[in-house]
């Protein structure tokens, strides 16, 4: 498959077109029924939470939240080649992969309410906190993938950044680490065509993403992002020579950011009405329903229940979120060292006398 | 100066965005540029409608890469160019400290003069506005440690212009610090045409007798506040605005303490080795046969600024300016 | 504890090899690398024969990067390894900065204790060797400034190897900073077997009573060559080495300065915003009604650190102290 | 030239063999004798230089200095090319190029003595200082390259960084930078096998360096780093494309670094004398001697009476510079800011009071 779609030819691996028909029948997946119901499902769900806290925000719930919709398919298939022991390194926009890994929604809440304790992602194995510092996580990555080796264990890193992400050092020094020392991670780059309100254009002049995998020595593949069979197919054979041959593979996933950027960014300023719609025709979850539908594996009625179903849930647990207990002085402290030092408990101290006094007066 | 020109409200986005309009207007070798300042006139807006004026390639669009950022900027400088560049936010700044520390704030003495480092960096900096991680920090004490860079903060729409546009005209590379928290919360009168706040310089916003309180950037309007509270218990303060961390404007800070004997800085940093340390010592060294009490330093603990929940535990108010204020005088 | 123990004649850079040789052996999650530390051993030969005796998978030589070295030891660390890196020169550790504030200091808040970053960030710092720029700066209040990083710097080799051990051993980050000049020129009786120097301790190295210097790294030996000349002078000096920058032991100092009534710290780096300012204000703030005399700061001047020719006159010699010494007695 | 040797073919571009026999008659450059034979003098006095440099360290003379020997037609390559105006960006293992550019031995002298002075470089025009941490100065030349274009100069700058450098964050984002603002810079790499004693093959897994161009969507070409005439016709070509295309092109040019990392440094500890031996039959003097004696454009007594002036003038130069005056207190203050602030001036003026005492406690 590398081979075959070489990025230095910058052919696109696609394996469905925009209307769920099939394109590519030597490269169509392997995926029995209800693994794909349950990939239509998660996507479904991802988005409908992404929705939901959008509005959530609008309503002063919530705080700035990077919607991920549109990028579902990415996230999704990701999911369904990770396994358990595997390592999921996130970014900041893959909520569907977060999803995948264990992570509960009441935990991506939290997190978006303020909370620490929503990055702790206690209920998924082998996952790192959401990383805001863009490409940064990338090291870690290769970090994990030494370990791996080092340990001889059976495990792949799945790690995410955003096309934005490749012009950043530790990008390179990511990649650059992964292919000296030869480590079973999966780089994957989400290519939503824009860094906030930056095109690819003015991001780099290589030809694509995944030509980059050149300058180290690596697999690269450029995918059709939105298409959740190219893509499990592509991240499966990644994710199997990584894990067989311990080298990495860099992935580019072609796909479109269909919000904006954070709820505090307004994407009419720098993409057109056009832009969007064209876009639009192919939205992953768009394609998986069709041809869920045209293989009547999915009625529209499914749909529609499935989806008030998400509704009550996501409501439910950010209700849970909302009811979460108040932060307190001393989770300021906790955490910052394994080993507090005396003079942070005085800190403590100190400011608790000063609410004291507070208190008070009044 | 300021007497007869004509007046315009602004908020400090404002501000900053005429400073910067009129700059570009005078000398075109000025550039600006950093991620998304350009067609979307930056996350903030600071530089909003500029690159439409100044076309694209004076205001532009650079990769997402904060020491490519920083260091081509220095390739500018030594070419004669004068950039403006912004860091989205101070917190992502760290990426490009080899740049800053190696060469913004070095090549004019490596080259002994030849090249001048004619370059602002802007970021928005502080907490308060229920952000994401790194996007509440206040690092200028290591800014101001670093030999070579000089760092500015300005408080209010008419400081930010006039700092500003001195940073914008300095040969010295300018850290300039943006309280975004109050970037759109405080409005003013401000001069239409170019003015200059002197870099380097606090301001007396008040004069007071009993206990100096020195602070800067958001913090001001804290200390303000604090100050209603201090003048209704009867005590007095004067409220200095260190509009420069470095060089910290030591002679109206010792002056100040020769007069009150007592003296509390408020920021938002860490606690340990930061601008309220170095206030301290240089009360304790320039003036500490006048003190009569021990200089007290009111700023975050040294924590990481927490998660947006627990930042008002972080985050310093008016009635904890207040209570140190009163503990100071009654010592 | 160290009564009956086997000793062997050190210098620094012998018992920072020790402690690592020891703690390789005893820990095979440990992972030394960076640039040149594996068939070199690193280019103080603080590495020496620990490729050889523990294999290239153990103690490997890195690409040319530290933001990737530093980046991958997050990644190691969070996977269970505890990674030693070592930064060539504490003047190269700025392109890592961004992986040390953003991930090594808040992994752990930011995981809520799900992940320790058990890692050592070795890096061979300040001047006095003759060396090219960017080799000789002391930037150790930078780190002390950020939340989340613990900071040792080393004066002997028994410390050298006491504290590097326990630094090994913490499951905080460690910045650890080797005064490279003095790695050879100490030798010292050094326990064989393990043993720990706590870290958050400073040590009382001489007991006096006219006043107190603190002092660290490199400086000690400047300082206590400073003492010399202040007894004769018929000066008494409490001398104490600081040992770790952050936490600071507030409390040694303290008591110290209640008891001389005097305080000077000693320091290479730049004066303003530094760890000697950290120190007047401690001594100001938690001793105030002891202080006889301003406490004093002898440091680098807030310049560049010069190239060799001229490093002689940013250095603190012992005349510098001896001078500020007898000025703060007298004053 | 750039398509016929793309890096992605794995092709060295020669010219003259390690006799000094022409092997590639379609790309043998047109120069002039004079401008040959200055070429070796050049490289010579070079390595004459370096080698009396290596032993003025060893007699405690000059501090620690990192010798180019055996690099030498690199730069004298790029000094042949580079025009008056053109800039240089030099790392810090670039002698014969500083020289090349009007740089005198004086200065680099006083410069190793441990002089800013020796950084001001005042007799070459377009020059930056040497930049010790290593990649950081692509960027500066990638902004310089911005000017150029901005004021539509005709202009080239020539940036130096060796293969260890290739690994560093800066690296990447100043080629991804000159990538997209199409900046007229020469980014050439001095692989000489080795970082300190740390080989290419654990720098990076690329297939080589002039590859990483692809990841840039820029230029490359793999050059042999010995052999002046290839380099010449290289450095010219990618040259007149950078300043006509305002294009930034990436050079690779193979070659070894005959002598010690620096001064302190002791290459055995990593290195074989076969593999030195090997390269020593490479030696770009060597073979660019033998090509001018084949040629009878030179002879042996000439090149012995010109490396005896040139003995003579570099060991003139050193005494000047050993005898430049003092280090002064002031010095040290001068330079740090154009605008002084008020309190360098009193922390002079502190040191000058103990300066005093002193004095007067003699
Ligand atoms: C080092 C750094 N610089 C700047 C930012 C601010 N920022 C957050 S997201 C973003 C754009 C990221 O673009 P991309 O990598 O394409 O990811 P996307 O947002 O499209 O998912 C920027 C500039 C940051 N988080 N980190
Ligand atoms: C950022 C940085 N890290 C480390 C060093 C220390 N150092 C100086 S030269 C060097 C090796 C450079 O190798 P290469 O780029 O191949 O250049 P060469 O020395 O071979 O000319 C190192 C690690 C440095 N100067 N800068
Ligand atoms: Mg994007
Ligand atoms: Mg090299």
């Amino acid at each position: 498959m590398f081979d075959e779609y070489n990025p230095l030819d910058e052919k696109i691996f696609q394996v469905i077109d925009n209307d769920g028909k099939i394109v590519n029948n030597k490269w169509f997946p392997e995926i029995d029924n209800e693994r794909l119901l349950k990939a239509y499902r998660d996507m479904l769900l991802a988005r409908t939470a992404d929705l939901m806290i959008v509005s959530y925000q609008r309503q002063g719930r919530i705080y700035t939240y990077p919607p991920s919709y549109g990028q579902e398919a990415i996230q999704v298939a990701t999911a369904m080649v990770m396994r358990d022991e595997d390592w999921l390194v996130p970014a900041f926009r893959e909520l569907a992969a977060y999803l995948g890994k264990g992570v509960t929604l009441k935990e991506v809440f939290l997190y978006y309410m303020g909370f620490e304790d929503g990055s702790r992602f206690l209920n998924a194995k082998n996952i790192l906190p959401i990383s805001i510092p863009v490409a940064s996580q990338l090291l870690h990555a290769t970090g994990i993938g030494y370990e791996i080796k080092y340990n001889k264990k059976d495990q792949v890193v799945f790690a995410f950044v955003g096309d934005g992400g490749t012009s950043e050092g530790d990008f390179h020094e990511a990649l650059n680490f992964g292919g000296v020392w030869k480590v079973p991670v999966v780089f994957i780059v989400q290519n939503n065509q824009y860094s906030i309100s930056t095109p690819v254009s003015k991001q780099t002049a290589s030809k694509n993403i995944a030509i980059k995998s050149v300058a180290y020595g690596i697999k690269g593949i450029k995918v059709d992002g939105n298409d959740i069979f190219a893509l499990f197919q592509a991240i499966k054979t990644a994710s199997e020579y990584a894990r067989s041959e311990s080298e990495p593979v860099l992935i580019e996933a072609l796909t479109y950011r269909k919000g904006s950027h954070t709820t505090s960014d307004d994407p009419t300023l720098y993409r057109t009405e056009d832009e969007e719609k064209e876009w639009d025709m192919k939205d992953p979850l768009k394609r998986l329903k069709a041809y869920l539908l045209n293989n009547n594996l999915w009625t529209e009625e499914q749909d529609q229940q499935i989806l008030q179903q998400f509704k009550q849930e996501v409501d439910r647990q950010f209700v849970e979120a909302e009811n979460y207990p108040l932060y307190k002085l001393e989770d300021v402290f906790e955490y910052i060292y394994v080993e507090m030092p005396d003079d942070l408990k005085r800190q403590q101290n100190e400011h608790e006398n000063f609410l004291k006094w507070k208190e008070a007066r009044k | 100066m300021e007497g007869g020109a004509k007046m315009k409200v602004m908020n400090i986005v404002d501000a900053l965005n005429n400073a910067l309009d009129i700059k570009l207007g005078e000398d075109r070798n000025i550039i600006i540029y950093g991620e998304d300042v350009g067609v979307e006139g930056g996350v903030f807006r600071v530089t909003e409608g500029l690159q439409k004026k100044y076309g694209a390639e004076r205001v532009l669009d650079s990769p997402l890469a904060e020491s490519g950022i920083v260091g081509t900027a220095v390739g500018m400088a030594a070419a004669g160019l004068r950039p403006i560049v912004e860091m989205q936010f101070s917190g992502f700044a760290y990426v490009a400290f080899d740049q800053l520390i190696s060469h913004v704030a070095r090549y004019h003495n490596r080259s002994r003069g030849r090249y001048k480092m004619a370059i602002v960096i802007r970021m928005p900096y502080g907490g308060g506005i229920n952000a994401l991680e790194h996007h509440s920090e206040s690092m200028e004490a290591i800014y101001g440690h670093i030999p070579g860079l000089k760092v500015v903060i300005p408080s209010t729409p008419h400081d930010a212009k006039g700092l500003l546009t001195s940073a914008i005209e300095s040969d010295d590379p300018i850290i300039f610090m943006e309280p975004k928290r109050i970037y759109r919360a405080i409005k003013q009168d401000v001069p239409e045409e170019k003015f200059l706040v002197p870099i380097g310089k606090a301001k007396v916003i008040s004069p007071g007798k009993d206990v100096t309180v020195v602070a800067y950037g958001a913090m001001i309007r804290e200390a303000q506040r604090a100050m209603v509270m201090a003048k209704e218990a009867g005590i007095s303060v004067e409220l200095i605005d260190l509009r420069t961390i470095y060089p910290i404007d030591k002679d109206t800070i010792i002056q100040s303490v020769k007069k009150t004997g007592r003296i509390i800085t408020v920021a938002e940093e860490p606690r340990s080795f930061g601008v309220a340390a170095e206030i301290s010592a240089i009360a304790s060294e320039d003036a500490f046969l006048y003190l009569e009490s021990p200089p007290k330093r009111v700023t975050g603990f040294d924590t990481i600024v927490p998660y947006a929940r627990g930042e008002h535990h972080y985050l310093q108010t008016p009635e904890k300016i207040f209570y140190e204020i009163e503990r100071t005088v009654k010592f």
